[in-house]
């Protein structure tokens, strides 16, 4: 295994998120990486999952020839429909994400601070893709749980004291999970629970801008 | 009864400056026969109230690279550089708006709401502009009612009646827009008798439709 | 036919409301006399009757045998359902109402008066039955039609120039008809359209109470 | 999964000053059997959120009968007179509320919004004590959001994800309560395998649906 690889610390992020589900949630994932947790869903328990386009019971991605095109998740992708599942309207679809419904979304992030701040849909002047259903999700759901790289291309930390990008929401974070660490967002402030196997307390300290308590009994990844 | 109509006689209704909802979710439930019908019939200057812009050649989409949009409320751009693009020109306002709140804000217009109060957006650009009140202890955003003249929306079959039902993920924004737009017509892939849906079924009641025009098949 | 009896009266009314309605026309009626407008629907029009419990396309009272108890209007009354008839829950049931998508809601009153306010939910200290969806219906519908006797059983006017008791809504009914005349609620004020056969304009304005304006082209009822 | 229990199991869950949304309209589509087994419990000191008192011997008239009720969010008296001797004898505290802003309000905290504006009520009794906002130029009431630690509502089929259908005009509160309650327990006439319900009829999603309560046969 290469810890550098791209897709080595992506499965490892998927992987340690998925160990936060617990038997019967309710979970919106977005696109790209946090898609990923579908796969790693822990032996014995069931897990339901929505997309804010209108469906509940979302399962696994089609062959080409099983496609429907009236059956996409809301990254635009083809899914299928586990029985069980059901269609809504989308002002239940976010009646669910904002109401509380939802035990955890998890999704990806330009930035995030140790106040829980998210920014992750828009760089002013350069991609504006628009907001979509993030800012819902991040206000609504019981946990939000950031799935990313604890570094950018350039090897700067992107959990930062303050986020610089224009916010997603305020201070709605409950756990960030990278190829480093994974760091919960506590009344306290941001506490840095578990680290990557084969690293360090303080190599993660510094690849973090924001300020960490750590926590006394500080694990490895159990993955 | 719904009166049913061609997809030109639709789109003869829409003059410029009009506000339509068009329903959709990246181009899936998009009334496609309408939208083209419309980019045929090059109606300007109009506003849009839809989730999101969809591709250059589906759903919304083809409106925008035909520029017939002067301006949009919408949750989401990321799939289509051309509307991008008109935007950093500046020959198209965009009003984004949190993809939910956008729901609540089209189905208060349809309900009769004057607006409903939502945390979503707070401490963001989301929240410019608009009021921020306190309720129970807690700060919201006051979101106002978003209405329109039209909502085209696309339904999977009608009744006479117009009451619709929909088709898997295709069902989206489209029952919301169908009960907000001061004139409601569903694209639908069939037109059956009334009497012939089941009325525990129906999603739309046929009172918030008031034309259907039939896909061709 | 007597002009005093009851019966006579509220045929009378509830027969020359019907006349205000159009093909394709979405009612709201209420319990009692308003109920009965549904008996003289023109010829050749079909209006769709709505109730407020969750209906729209309800049919005509079942025979003893056919009555379903999980089919009622909002009087609690059995009903039967239209072929076309669909069922939806009472957020979009009132969403009919409030949205402005009724073209008529007919209810009864305790009093109106010349500004288009009415009373009919509660006498104070006597009887309080609680608004229900009047004045959701009378808030939200585009026309509002009071059906009611002209004067109370004291013979004293029903049509006041100021309500007394507590309002369903403020200037919002838009029609009167009883078994006297026929009044529009206009911006100018209360205008006398209409008297029943055998009526003249000053027995009418003589029992009522609230200032008319008596129409240029006043005419008869003609049912 | 929704977890099956029993009527009693249900009732037992429910304690003193707790505030429970139940579904009906002039007791049709009341879940009855949890209803009977609160009566049987005799938990005093509820509170209810309903459309109507219903009568002294149906829906939750059965509750007010057995004076369990302290105070309740109504907007409808006039089918029961036992409910209307106890307010006037300060027995029961009634907060009267206009049928579709109780819905809206209820709405409102299944889909986490902090309250809506309303036209209904301006002008009358209905409007003391509220907040009004001018919007756009006219003036709403703010209605609040109306929470509830249980829903107890009736639906005519489940399957084991708690997804629910109903029948005809028993349809009305239920849906929308189910999304409001903190608690939600839905008593069902049939109780089906996950697959067996059409993905397109389901009315309420299981989501929010805790319990099932199957009514015998």
């Amino acid at each position: 295994m290469d810890r550098n690889d791209k897709n080595y610390k992506r499965a490892l992020i998927a992987n340690r998120i998925a160990q936060e589900l617990h038997d019967e949630d309710f979970v919106n994932l977005g696109i790209g990486l946090p898609t990923l947790v579908a796969n790693y869903i822990p032996a014995g328990i069931t897990v339901h999952f929505q997309s804010e386009n209108g469906i509940m019971g979302v399962g696994s991605a089609p062959t080409p020839e099983n496609q429907d095109e009236d059956l996409i998740n809301a990254g635009g992708g083809h899914i299928t429909a586990l029985p069980g599942a059901c269609y809504f309207d989308s002002a239940t679809s976010f009646a669910i994400i904002r109401g509380g419904h939802l035990n955890m979304t998890v999704l990806g992030a330009l930035q995030v601070d140790g106040k829980g701040n998210l920014a992750n849909w828009m760089i002013p002047g350069k991609m504006v893709p628009g907001m979509g259903g993030a800012m819902d999700l991040v206000t609504g759901a019981k946990n939000v749980v950031v799935a990313m790289e604890h570094c950018d291309k350039h090897g700067n930390s992107k959990i930062l004291k303050d986020c610089t990008l224009p916010l997603t929401a305020k201070g709605k974070v409950t756990l960030i999970v990278t190829d480093m660490a994974l760091i919960r967002i506590t009344e306290k402030g941001a506490v840095l629970e578990e680290i990557a196997a084969g690293l360090t307390v303080e190599e993660v300290l510094e690849h973090t801008e924001a300020d960490l308590i750590v926590a006394d009994n500080i694990k490895e990844f159990d993955v | 009864m719904a009166k049913v109509i061609t997809s030109k006689q639709a789109a003869e209704m829409i003059k410029p400056n009009d506000r339509l909802m068009i329903g959709g979710f990246l181009a899936v439930g998009a009334p496609e026969l309408l939208i083209d019908e419309l980019v045929k019939a090059n109606v300007k200057d109009l506003h849009a109230i839809v989730i999101a812009s969809d591709y250059e050649n589906r759903g919304i989409g083809k409106l925008v690279a035909n520029k017939q949009l002067k301006s949009a409320q919408v949750s989401h751009l990321g799939t289509n550089r051309e509307i991008q693009a008109q935007m950093n020109a500046g020959e198209i306002k965009i009003e984004l708006v949190p993809q939910g709140t956008l729901m609540e804000r089209v189905r208060a217009a349809g309900a009769g709401l004057g607006g409903i109060l939502t945390q979503t957006g707070l401490g963001t650009l989301a929240q410019e502009g608009k009021p921020v009140i306190e309720a129970d202890g807690k700060l919201y955003i006051l979101e106002k009612p978003i209405q329109a003249d039209f909502a085209l929306v696309r339904a999977f079959k009608a009744d006479k009646l117009g009451n619709l039902i929909y088709n898997k993920t295709a069902r989206n924004s489209n029952p919301i827009m169908a009960m907000a737009g001061n004139i409601t017509i569903a694209e639908v892939d069939e037109i059956v008798e009334v009497g012939e849906l089941n009325p525990e079924e129906v999603v739309t009641p046929g009172v918030f439709v008031d034309y259907l025009v039939k896909r061709e098949a």
